[in-house]
């Protein structure tokens, strides 16, 4: 789950790693107020949860009260890749010396906590790393071990960090944040930049942090700062009620078991011409209930002509899935066309039902598909 | 001889009691596996599907030997569960449990190396070996034995990948599902290394998906090392960049993680991938 | 180093480790005192540094304030072992419905932490460990890992502790105690008995917690319970000036480099008929003013008819060892002979210092020896 | 061939620019040890006795091969020292350094199992090839090429002993110290496993102490499978119970842990025990 910047820098005060003076607004009056009350400049910053906000205008200075109006009101105009700006960020202004990027994130390859520096802060580490890869420098950690010295002091080496107090600043940031990643279970914070200012200190002018989704039922306080604002309606419905759920723009409605068959299932349908209007997988041990919120939220979606399930039954028994069919049947007012495959776990249990119901059912994927496709051509 | 799973593996449940551990304990007694005990703890001394439970796993070895446990206990309490099969040093385990935080399984991984500890999954069906015994939740009807041996990043995708070899006359070796987490205990190129060294295996089949990098060394363990055919498929190619498809490995945050990159990689090193899951019987019949 | 048993409840203390309650008394007064102000029954409980006091005397129950005088009296008048009773703990007295045994330790053997519990609450280990071994779990904790559930579950089901509040409490007890274990560098934490009393309380009656020597450097507020009350003056000296120093009943001073060639420099004085004075390591890289103390400590000892050395040098250089008894010679008024055997790094150097004061040297240990021996015989 | 280190083993200084540090980089440069580098944080760019300093073990690894690594940090930053070298996975490291915590040490013994890392010490003096290399801090001279392997608790003791073989012609394979602590990187057994597949070694002397059991578990050992003589020495027949006798490690805690009692011990499986330390060429021309 990713955090907006204010969210993250929530977390960075919490573990006393230094930010900038800053307030949040909801609106334009909010934010004309607050800067009516700061000492100039200050940096209005969109709060969305996307990169690339600042090419999209969405990060702007304000020097004098005569600039205010305009510029926030910009910002709060912006739509940002899709997201509509509806909090902004009111931060000092600051005189920077030096930028830097950290970051730390648990790295699938290497399977350890790496360490990612660079001393090309305010770039995305992307475009270092495609221009300039000399300027990154990654550090593995044993999650067994923790940080130690000798990393730190390879990244002081790496950025030419040789002051002993920019240096004493520096480590209790690195280590501090290396135990965010450990407690909150993140896949990633990073800062970006973080910079060096006037008079030596160091402060975390950005932030992006990403909360590991099997994480988040362990950490203590984590509904302070959940947030599902990078999901459509529809796909915090699905999340709710246990279901994973990603819109995508065709029109036949999937509902399967399985995050690898599902994706199976849309690629299938465009194979055969079609277009998949979802990926839905209703995940293992299913019960009833899983089957009509999966039908519920599928034709909220005005473009799907048909719904086509695609059971193979493992952990999912066949059965379960046909009750909750039937029930789904029975509840709701479905228009339209079904089409099932079923096959696995106590597939004649399942077939039995659905036929109690003059439901039709086949145990080919590639039948299902191509009838689900067909039916939109008529 | 299959790999890591055969008739005589004694299997024991962590988690046994729950629906999902009774159910399945049941599942795999009747396909044959060689379970001798279960674990719940608090639950000691109580019977499941004939099987004797216990509070611990050393309570446990104290009665009988291990060689492989399969893990069906909840996200909360599995972490531990693992460090316990990890700790009593069983050779093979399973971790069907879907959501083990990524950075248990980190120092998990780096705990077992250098242990001749296998590790399968988290979030992932099992395996099986047809005719022998399998562990976790396939479903063993579909399987016959064989010569192809399948590992795979998904459940049921798997399958459908086998229903299709089985009724094409394609026999397994042995069938894995490695899981769908960005950290799992068994690579691609753990499980090939196995393959390669199984006189039983003839071929192999690959199920990869969006997310990650694990097909692409696998292809690049293949293409110098690896002597037998090998045929893949890879799943989301019509997935969306950013999103998470159900697996929390399953997202695509690089261009060379998505589908179309994969299977690229795969061809240029003349792999061959397969369009649709059901045509993976017709193109090892080509290879063989 | 060991803690006195109020010194472990203070740390008890700051870990939420449950005690009863109690107050500190340094004489008879004192402890008269908290007694009149106190509940009774009170446990009166002598602080030394050495087990078996209950069989001493050194714990009595007080009942009445007409028993008060004479127990306190008795505890305060006992040598336990060569220790001398200097304080008392006062306790609450209670009903006590189950004794346990639970310690930690650094295992030597297994390169674990152990964690040791039987239900033979109140006896000595080794002694349960002799007669009634099955009562001993020994549960192996690897560090990198630390104390997990199932750890917890085997000692629950080793004592039949099946009461929910009572594993709760336990739990709690037992985590605290490894975090103890890992933060203040414990060798050991041992609680026997611990009690359930009236009411399903579980309480901590005794403490024996012993540091890590190498640790102590690492303990933040170390100072705030540091005691040498189990060394003599003389070797609370020797430790304070970096010399490793056990008294012995000879008369042989030695002063030697290593602590292994000193062991079998004492073992070789007695199998020429000698008796060692001392255990004396003056350690790598000696500065003079090493061997200066250690002449100084030794000399404190009446009994000492003769000093030997016995250095064979590696980190230890002659010369450093030469330059020392030279300025000991010089400074202080050595009216004991000199037996000195040097040999080894910078050999040359520090015999030519030596001879340069008329000192002999030997480079055989099994010479310089038989010649101190002998010095005692004339 | 002798065991662990040779002539052209590549060895590292940690802690080159202290004092014991670069006095002793010095002598071991004089022996004929291979020393390619020094690691001092924050003196990277200094050049020591003739070596390089850099201020980590990876930056040092891009310019140098490096095979062992000798550890003279002092304590408090001793801990994080070895384990750079256990990060930088040398497969040699060798700690001088007095007062490294036990748990420290406990921690590090768990977390290098399996992973083909020997660590001598800490609290010791080091080993070293007679004629070829000396990692660590002994007496060079006393040292001579031949077929005798020596493994010790104790520093001083050594040297002692050495002496008196040299001067009794028994020249020696490898000679190492193991340490004083209670927790050691190689125990005796670790290391008469290295001996008995070390042709060069015919005989081995072993110098226990009071205190542990690591005399006890080697005796075991060498009465089971080690096929080449022994002779033994313990030291510590005059120590108090229950006193620490200098080494963190020489203090008895038990009946067993006594001088006399490993002596007994070691008797009775056949193994002789010297009654003081220049007995023992003495005693191993009677065994060879």
């Amino acid at each position: 789950m990713k955090l907006y910047e204010f969210q993250g820098k929530g977390l960075f005060a919490r573990y006393h790693i230094p930010t900038p003076k800053g307030k949040m607004a909801e609106n334009v009056n909010q934010a004309l107020d607050i800067i009516k009350n700061s000492k100039l400049p200050v940096v209005v910053k969109a709060q969305v949860l996307t990169g690339g906000r600042g090419k999209a205008g969405g990060v702007k200075l304000v020097r004098s009260l005569d600039e205010a109006n305009e510029v926030v009101n910009s910002i709060f105009g912006l739509d940002i890749k899709g997201y509509k700006v509806k909090k902004v960020l009111i931060e000092e202004g600051l005189e920077i010396k030096k930028e830097i990027y950290l970051s730390f994130l648990m790295n699938r390859n290497s399977e350890k906590i790496t360490l990612i520096t660079s001393g090309e802060g305010g770039m995305e580490i992307e475009t270092v790393a495609k221009e300039k890869p000399e300027a990154i420098l990654k550090v593995d950690i044993d999650p067994l071990l923790g940080i130690k010295s000798y990393h730190i002091t390879s990244v002081f080496d790496h950025l030419h960090i040789s002051d002993r107090e920019l240096q004493k600043q520096f480590t209790d940031i690195i280590k501090k944040m290396y135990k965010m990643v450990t407690e909150l279970y993140l896949n990633l914070v990073e800062i970006n930049p973080l910079v060096i200012i006037k008079g030596n200190r160091i402060l975390a002018l950005d932030s992006k942090v990403i909360i590991d989704d099997n994480g988040v039922g362990f950490i203590k306080d984590f509904d302070a700062f959940k947030n599902y604002d990078d999901l459509t309606p529809e796909e915090i419905t699905a999340k709710e009620n246990g279901l994973s759920f990603v819109k995508l723009n065709g029109n036949i409605g999937c509902i399967v078991n399985g995050a690898g068959l599902a994706m199976a299932t849309m690629d299938m349908i465009k194979h055969f011409g079609g277009e998949p209007a979802n990926f839905l997988d209703v995940g293992g041990s299913s019960n009833p209930e899983k089957v009509i919120n999966a039908i519920k939220i599928i034709r909220k979606d005005k473009n799907v002509k048909v719904i086509l399930f695609n059971i193979f039954g493992g952990i999912t028994r066949c059965d379960d899935i046909a009750n909750g069919i039937k029930k789904a049947v029975e509840i709701l007012d479905i228009k339209l066309p079904l089409v099932i495959r079923l096959t696995g776990t106590n597939e004649k249990e399942g077939v039995d039902i659905l036929r109690s119901l003059g439901l039709e059912t086949t145990t080919s994927m590639q039948k299902a598909v191509k009838k689900a496709v067909s039916l939109i051509g008529e | 001889m299959a790999i890591l799973l055969n008739k005589n593996t004694r299997v024991i449940v962590q988690g046994i009691t729950g629906r999902d551990g009774s159910f399945h304990t049941r599942m795999m007694k009747a396909y044959g596996t060689n379970i001798v005990g279960g674990v719940t703890p608090g639950k000691g001394g109580e019977t499941i599907e004939g099987i004797k439970v216990y509070n611990t796993i050393n309570e446990l070895k104290n009665k009988h030997e291990v060689d492989a446990s399969v893990i069906f206990v909840p996200p909360k309490f599995s972490v531990d569960a693992i460090w316990e099969a990890v700790e009593a040093n069983i050779k093979l385990i399973v971790i069907i449990t879907e959501g083990v935080p990524v950075n248990d399984m980190l120092k998990i991984k780096n705990y077992i190396k250098g242990k001749n500890i296998t590790i399968i999954g988290p979030n992932c069906p099992g395996l099986i070996t047809p005719n022998e015994a399998k562990i976790g939740i396939m479903p063993g009807n579909i399987f016959k034995k064989g010569n192809i041996g399948v590992i795979s990043r998904s459940g049921t995708l798997t399958y459908e990948v086998v229903y299709s070899l089985t009724n094409a006359g394609y026999g397994q070796s042995t069938v894995i599902g490695v899981g769908g987490d960005p950290i799992i205990g068994s690579r691609f190129i753990d499980l090939l290394q196995h393959f390669k060294n199984d006189d039983e295996t003839e071929a192999v089949v690959l199920i990869g998906e969006i997310g990650g990098s694990d097909e692409a060394i696998a292809t690049e363990y293949i293409k110098k090392e690896f002597n037998k055919p090998v045929v893949a498929f890879i799943a989301g190619k019509t997935a969306p960049k950013g999103k998470r498809m159900g697996h929390a490995g399953a997202i695509v945050s690089g261009a060379e993680e998505t589908a179309q990159a994969k299977i690229e990689f795969l061809r240029k090193n003349k792999i061959p991938v397969a369009e649709l899951p059901q045509e993976i019987p017709e193109i090892l019949k080509n290879t063989l």
